[in-house]
């Protein structure tokens, strides 16, 4: 019981993280860019739906509706600005331009907003379980995020591979160049696909918030290297793998907590190595790129 | 000419070769055996597999099942680099150069490993394969410069400055003019004549029947017919899934 | 009407040209064979023309318009489509997203993927497979079935055979003579000589980025364009603005 | 640097002070800037020493709360810029490495506000190797193990207490055995249950959570960082854990750690004190009080937005133990002899008294401490309010601890 | 056109300039070495940092620029070269020679570790290594004698603070000269056409019969080594590890790249300069607080898009000067053959 419950654990854990790659997933996956400041944009993010709470007075979900589309604009600028000519310089720019970005968010951050946390309240929601059998409770908010993740990922994975939109994204990460030469403008193309990568990392931002009950400036660096991990063992350019990834993941923390408090980290991380020495790809094939 | 050539031993021997990519059988079954010295051309329809092939040959790709021999060792499970250093060149149909070097710094590339010279000697050894493959003049650039046919030109030259016994070439002659492609027949069947056994895939036929001694043809990752380069372009079969009418 | 017109174009890289105040004209359904020895400027010129190398001087004229402050991408939406040297298929697209993304530009007609999959049959068995995993040649056929998608007005081949079986030449270049029926312009970099005169209206032969001799096919020897090819013979035809005359009335 | 230090360096006195401004621990100092405000204006006119006039010039810097940084800085302050007193705070990131230039460059050093035991025992200092350049003060383990049983004391429980130490300096000076934390709790009659050591940043604390659940723990103790303790907190409340009294160190320290648990699940969480508005203390320079400082800190420009918290007059009481010991040294630009005067002092200061003539160890000494627990008020307003004060009497007690619900 | 024969021609490794190159360098060494006797050893034992930060970017660069091994977990060497230095001081060496020791231990690790990490290319190998270095610190905090996750000092080093930093500079400027060595060396030699092959195509570098594996095993090794010399002087500056965090931290990871990049990728020259203006920067302006922070932020971001080969290769094409040439360049012997044969003749 206690093994299932761990499992059962682990699993919503995995949803949390494979909402937080999701975003670095079409970043990575899909337009090759390497966005080491992806954990700072999901804290911007937060930070945007404090300052809809605490300026708008709204509740946290109607905040996503302005924080979700803010930075989609932002990540849409971010790369007409700055990526855009970074990927046409070399493979290491782009690498360079986010991780200064990622230097420079959070420092602003604590300019402007301290080092003090910034709640983000959502009433008892984050307290709410279910009691599915005796010693197995599930959470209702990681339920929520496992379910909202599901979704965002079907709805992508279909956008990537069934839509006009979604072919061109996958063609401008190919050839950017040649893609101009079928009449399509590939720096809205990419554009685009930044502003769904960043709109999505701001929400996953706020779920991470909300579990923690708001957001200081530097939570970003922590959660990078989970949605990083969960990317690769899931296989670059698949979204199903970013879930499977995810919870794979997230599985690897839960189980080992069991053995050890001190070993989740580790083991997470070990697990992750393993799977690439055993299968560099990651577990899932893409269907959608190669 | 086939007469004096079969008596030799085999240079290369390329027994039940078969080559899969999952689910898609790209080559079935291949047999057949290159004597040192000899100048074979391979034709076939798009997508019949001869890259393929060559990759098996020279390891960059690895059979799924069958062996190679190179000079009487099996080398089927060996890589690229130790095949190259026993003497196997080899161009890429899609150019593959190494961007940030000089055109002669990718030749020297070749001469010190492939060839296994150091200093002077590689520096020669490069020196010599710009010269045939007529690129000196461009031994400075970048190759990251070069246009497209160029890049196909460094191809020869790096294959060459490897020194090989065995040279793998795989469409070097599309897109050049007829002066240039007369030059290049002209060189390559300079390096038959010095004794170095070639494989040559090309669509360019003119320029292969220039050369070679012995044709292939492969359609559908299987041989369809090897011998006289006369009889294999009359055959029924290669004029059909092939050449057309059009010769 | 000319369908297209470049009107002393020249184009380099960094501080070296690559060609050199060229003027030249398509018109409508009219084949025209750009030759020359490697280097020669020809891929550059054709790049120029579709928008995708930013000319030093000189301007592009689609029809009447002025297309020389247009991008690549706006160009390709009026109609003129390049098939690259290199092919530079998307790589980890399917075949058949290969070719939809070609019909990127919106423009509809009658090219559509089946009836690139009937002009190029090879194509039929490798819709569902990754780019990157293609022959050179079926490679070659995805880049020339990707830009007819577009529907163009003007197609510019850069090498368009190299690399394909000479039986599907063959077919490529019957189904090129069809195309044009419809009004299509095409300008070809094909170096097989014979063929290039058997199908081609017009000849262009460029030699270090100059026009060094042009005419109709049939009216150039053999011997005049390979001499062409190596400066041999550009005094006989050292005056552009005669030539560009001759070529303005044909 | 070294033409002006020529001319008047005999009457200046440089003290070098350093502090995680930035990064990790930026909470720590973000009424720094008002506290240097005070404290130089103290310094105004320089202080007298055995008749002479010293002007006093301080060198602040940021350690960005790296240790790697620190270091640099202290070794810069001696080296380059000559100071003739180092003082250091907020953490052990910040203060060891700190110490360790002032050890290996026989520079007087006095550091406060981090758990004694891994400043000293992390130095690589003992009993037997004392530190020989460096005074600390600030409490350690047993300001928490002294203080919170008599605390649960005041609920009827099974007097099992789970324990949250991480694998980090504090959670390893907690853990262990013989200087550690059980020792205390087991003399007052509490069984400690240590799921083991877990990493910061650790995402998921279900096998922990159910590991208290199976032994039927009732308490709860440690010294987790923020975001951890949060999350903990909501997923033990998720998951159906509810012990009946929490005392929290490190995460609680800071003001807006309990406001942001969600649910208002910080309230009633309680935690070890060292300063508040009510504490008895005065600072040796003005007489300022707890509370004049804290209404003074709000109506400044500096203090404007932030809130007050325990770790700026901590801070500030650097200052004041060092003016005492410079004026006790006799010379302040004799190294030897300033940090003999530390050994001398036994003082008021706002942060309370500081007395290195009784110290644990040579060139250690321990504050006394209380336990506050958060409330929320029926305004919607978090405040706390001290509920037990064994080891401060002076202090008043609001009231006694009221269990979790 | 005349045709060109190898014969006429003949290659030129600079071989002059590379002489002066290294007697200049030789000499601004000897000088260095002797500068805390001339000037304030105050003054000079700041410069240890700069030292290990050429150190470290020398060695990414070497990595990165010429092997195209992107890693961002070099942290986990820096990181192995400071504990190792307890390992051995503990075992009865004294600090320095530790330091020494321990980075031929930390080679011995780093290669088994290679496998792992060759499994993965690109990006996929940016974020392993960062996953190894990760892995590599939550083992390390496992043992007590290394002090799990408080740190540790180092037991016994030298007394007198005087000595102690002059033993410490030497050390690191010793450390820095043979990092410089080995990437200039190493480079001329024939396994500098090899690395720079297998950075360009892996595919077509093993065709031509490079040892793919082995030769990039071989520079990740050395870098890692590299690192760990850095990691060592780090740790006997600060006399011990205050948080294995820090010494482990993506951080300098972060530095390694921003100094190259800004310096210029693929040269010997850029690293150098990049770390020369990070070390001023931040000896001068860390204290800003956070602003430093996001202008450093900035600069990174300004000077990839608009200075893309960095600041020494900007100079490097505007002046065509290098001051390390590694490069070949083929020059006509006989004087007849016009020099504009040959383009870019004098790259
Ligand atoms: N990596 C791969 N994965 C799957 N299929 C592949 C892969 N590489 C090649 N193929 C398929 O293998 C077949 C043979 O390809 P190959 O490149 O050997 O052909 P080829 O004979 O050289 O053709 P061409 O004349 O066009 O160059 C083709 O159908 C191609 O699509
Ligand atoms: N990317 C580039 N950078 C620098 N110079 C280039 C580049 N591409 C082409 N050139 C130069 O421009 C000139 C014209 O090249 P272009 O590719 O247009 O010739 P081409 O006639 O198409 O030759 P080919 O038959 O080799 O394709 C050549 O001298 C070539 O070296
Ligand atoms: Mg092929
Ligand atoms: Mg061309």
């Amino acid at each position: 019981m206690i093994f299932l419950n761990a499992l059962i654990q682990g699993i919503l854990l995995g949803g949390l993280f494979a909402m937080a790659a999701l975003g670095l997933s079409i970043a990575f996956g899909v337009l090759r860019v390497v966005n080491l400041a992806h954990g700072e944009i999901m804290t911007l993010g937060a930070y945007l739906a404090y300052l809809s709470l605490s300026a708008l007075g709204l509740n946290v979900w109607m905040s996503l509706l302005i924080v979700v589309p803010a930075m989609g604009v932002v990540g849409y600028w971010v790369q007409r600005l700055m990526l855009q000519r970074a990927l046409r310089l070399s493979e290491l720019s782009p690498l360079l331009v986010t991780f200064g970005l990622a230097i420079m968010i959070p420092n602003a951050l604590v300019e402007v907003f301290s080092n003090n946390k910034k709640p983000l309240p959502t009433g008892d929601l984050a307290v709410q379980s279910i009691t599915i059998v005796d010693g197995i409770t599930v959470g209702v908010l990681p339920l929520l995020t496992l379910v909202v993740a599901v979704v965002l990922i079907a709805g992508m994975q279909l956008f990537l591979a069934r839509t006009k939109m979604g072919r061109y994204m996958r063609a401008a990460a190919d050839d950017s160049d040649t893609l101009r030469l079928m009449g399509i403008d590939y720096r809205k193309v990419y554009a685009f696909a930044m502003a769904i990568a960043f709109g999505i990392a701001a929400l996953a931002g706020v779920f991470f918030g909300i579990r923690q009950g708001g957001v200081t400036p530097f939570d970003g660096q922590l959660t990078v290297l989970f949605a990083f991990e969960a990317v690769i063992i899931g296989g670059l350019g698949s979204l199903w793998g970013t879930l499977a990834g995810g919870i794979v993941l997230g599985v690897a923390h839960s189980l080992a907590g069991q053995i050890s408090p001190d070993l989740p980290l580790l083991v997470g991380n070990l697990v992750f190595l393993a799977i690439l020495v055993f299968r560099p790809t990651g577990i899932v094939r893409s269907k959608v790129a190669a | 000419m086939s007469e004096s050539v079969s008596t030799e031993k085999s240079l290369l021997e390329v027994n039940a070769v078969a080559k899969s990519y999952g689910a898609l059988q790209v080559l079935t079954e291949i047999n057949f055996a290159v004597p040192t010295g000899q100048a074979v051309g391979i034709v076939g329809p798009n997508g019949a597999g001869k890259s393929t092939l060559l990759s098996v040959i020279n390891g960059t790709e690895r059979a799924t099942a069958g062996s190679v021999l190179f000079d009487g060792c099996d080398v089927t499970d060996l890589g690229p680099e130790v095949r190259a250093r026993a003497g196997m060149g080899r161009t890429f149909q899609i150019p593959r150069p190494f961007t940030h070097l000089t055109v002669f710094e990718n030749a020297l590339s070749g001469a010190s490993y492939g060839a296994g010279l150091y200093g002077k000697a590689a520096d020669e050894q490069a020196l010599h394969a710009l010269e045939l493959s007529g690129m000196l003049d461009l031994a400075n650039t970048p190759a990251g410069k070069l246009p497209l046919l160029a890049r196909k030109r460094l191809e020869l030259a790096r294959a060459l400055a490897t020194r090989p016994r065995l040279l793998l070439l795989d469409e070097i002659a599309g897109g050049l003019t007829e002066a240039e492609c007369d030059s290049l027949v002209e060189t390559i069947a300079g390096l038959h004549a010095s004794g170095i056994t070639i494989i040559w895939i090309e669509h360019v036929v003119k320029a292969l029947l220039a050369v070679v001694d012995r044709l292939v043809c492969l359609a559908s990752g299987t041989l369809i017919a090897d011998g006289q380069p006369d009889a294999v372009m009359s055959s029924t079969e290669v004029r059909r899934v092939y050449l057309g009418s059009g010769i | 009407m000319s369908l297209l017109s470049a009107q002393l174009v020249s184009a380099g890289y960094g501080d070296s040209r690559a060609v050199s105040d060229i003027v030249l004209t398509l018109a409508p359904g009219e084949l025209l064979a750009l030759v020359g020895a490697n280097g020669a400027g020809k891929s550059t010129l054709l790049r120029v023309l579709a928008g995708a190398h930013k000319p030093t001087s000189g301007s592009v004229w689609l029809k009447d318009v002025d297309i020389s402050p247009l991008t690549d991408f706006e160009r390709n939406r009026l109609g003129i489509s390049l098939v690259p040297e290199g092919r530079r298929l998307f790589a980890s697209l399917t075949v058949l997203e290969n070719l939809m993304v070609g019909a990127g530009s919106g423009r509809v007609g009658e090219w559509t993927a089946d009836r690139v999959v009937d002009t190029l049959p090879m194509l039929k068995p490798l819709l569902k497979r990754n780019a990157s995993r293609l022959s050179g040649g079926q490679q070659q056929a995805v880049s020339i079935g990707r830009a007819l998608m577009s529907n163009p007005e003007v197609l510019l081949l850069d090498e368009v055979s190299l690399g394909l079986a000479p039986i599907i030449i063959d077919e490529l270049y019957e189904s090129l003579a069809v195309v044009r029926q419809s009004g299509l312009g095409i300008i070809l970099v094909e170096q097989d000589l014979s063929r290039t005169v058997a199908v081609a209206d017009r000849i262009i032969c460029l030699l270090e980025g100059h026009v060094v001799l042009q005419g109709a096919a049939g009216d150039l020897s053999h011997e005049q364009i390979t001499d062409a090819y190596f400066g041999h013979s550009i005094s006989s035809f050292s005056n552009p603005e005669l030539t560009t005359e001759e070529g303005l009335q044909a | 640097g070294s033409a002006s230090s020529g001319a008047e360096g005999d009457s200046v006195i440089k003290i070098g002070y350093i502090s995680p401004v930035t990064g990790a621990y930026a909470g720590f100092s973000d009424g720094d800037a008002y506290m240097l405000g005070v404290v130089r204006e103290q310094f105004a006119d320089g202080i007298d020493i055995d008749g002479t006039n010293y002007s006093v010039e301080i060198l602040d810097r940021d350690s960005g709360s790296d240790p790697a940084k620190a270091g640099e800085l202290a070794q810069q302050l001696i080296t380059t810029d000559k100071v003739d007193l180092l003082l250091a705070t907020s953490t052990p990131e910040t203060v060891n490495p700190v110490i360790a230039q002032c050890e290996a460059n026989a520079t007087p050093c006095l550091t406060t506000l981090a758990p004694w035991q891994a400043v000293v025992f992390g130095g690589g200092f003992s009993a037997d190797k004392p530190m020989a350049w460096s005074h600390h003060y600030f409490f350690g383990i047993e300001g928490f193990a002294g203080v919170e049983p008599s605390a649960w004391d005041q609920v009827e429980t099974n007097k099992k207490v789970g324990v949250l130490w991480p694998n980090d300096a504090d959670g390893g000076a907690f853990r262990d055995p013989a200087t550690g934390y059980t020792p205390f709790a087991e003399e007052a009659g509490y069984t400690i249950v240590d799921p083991g050591a877990y990493e910061n940043g650790n995402q998921d604390f279900t096998a922990i959570i159910s590991k208290f659940k199976a032994e039927g723990v009732e308490v709860i103790t440690g010294v987790p960082t923020p975001p951890d303790f949060v999350t903990f907190w909501t997923q033990a409340a998720q998951q159906g854990f509810k012990p009946k009294v929490a005392t929290i160190g490190k995460a609680l320290f800071f003001p807006a750690t309990v406001p942001s648990i969600p649910n208002d699940l910080g309230d009633g969480l309680a935690f070890t004190t060292w300063w508040g508005p009510t504490f008895p203390y005065e600072s040796s320079f003005d007489g300022t009080t707890p509370e004049q400082w804290i209404s003074n800190f709000e109506a400044s420009p500096d203090g404007a937005d932030l809130t007050w918290n325990q770790a700026t007059p901590e801070n500030e009481s650097l200052f004041e133990v060092a003016s005492a010991a410079l004026q006790a040294s006799g010379n302040p630009q004799d190294k030897a002899a300033v940090n003999k005067a530390f050994d001398t002092i036994n003082m008021m200061t706002l942060a309370g008294t500081v007395d290195f003539t009784t110290g644990p160890l040579q060139g250690v000494a321990t504050i006394p401490t209380a336990v506050g627990q958060w409330q929320k008020t029926s305004a919607g307003e978090w405040e706390w309010v001290v509920i037990e004060n064994s080891k401060i009497p002076n202090l008043p007690v609001e009231r006694s601890i009221e269990p979790l619900n | 056109m005349t045709t060109l024969t190898a014969a006429s021609f003949r290659v030129d490794r600079y071989q002059k300039r590379a002489l002066m190159a290294g007697g200049v360098s030789a000499a601004i060494f000897v000088a260095l070495a002797a500068a805390p006797y001339l000037l304030d050893p105050a003054i000079t034992s700041s410069w240890i940092k700069l030292f290990y930060l050429i150190t470290l970017a020398t060695m990414w660069n070497l990595l990165a620029g010429y092997a195209g091994m992107v890693s961002v977990g070099q942290q986990a060497y820096i990181g192995l070269g400071a504990y190792g230095v307890f390992v051995f001081n503990d075992l009865g060496f004294d600090a320095y020679s530790s330091a020494l020791i321990a980075s031929i231990a930390v080679g011995a690790i780093a290669l088994p570790l290679s496998f792992v990490a060759f499994r993965l290319r690109g990006g996929y190998f940016a974020i392993g290594t960062w996953v190894i270095a990760e892995a590599v610190r939550q083992i390390i905090i496992r043992f007590d004698e290394l002090g799990a996750g408080r740190g540790r000092s180092i037991s016994t080093y030298t007394g007198d603070p005087v000595f102690r930093n002059l033993f410490t500079y030497w050390l690191a400027l010793g450390i820095l000269a043979l990092a410089l060595i080995v990437t200039f060396y190493l480079l001329r030699s024939r396994m500098g056409i090899a690395l720079q092959s297998i950075r360009d195509n892996e595919v077509a570098a093993r065709a031509l019969g490079i040892n793919v594996s082995r030769t990039k095993r071989i520079v990740f090794t050395i870098a890692a080594m590299g690192a760990s010399l850095a990691g060592s002087v780090i740790c006997i500056q600060a006399i011990g590890v205050a948080s294995p965090n820090q010494i482990f931290s993506v951080s300098y990871s972060a530095f390694m790249i921003f100094m190259v990049l800004i310096g210029g990728i693929g040269t010997i020259e850029g690293p150098i300069v990049g770390a020369v203006i990070y070390f001023v920067m931040d000896f001068y302006f860390s204290q800003l607080g956070l602003w430093y922070l996001v202008v450093l932020g900035l600069l990174a971001i300004l000077v990839t898009l608009f200075l893309p080969k960095g600041i020494w290769g900007a100079i490097h094409e505007r002046f065509n000067i290098s001051l390390f040439p590694v490069g070949h360049r083929i020059v006509p012997i006989a004087d007849h053959i016009p020099t504009k044969v040959l383009s870019n003749a004098d790259v």
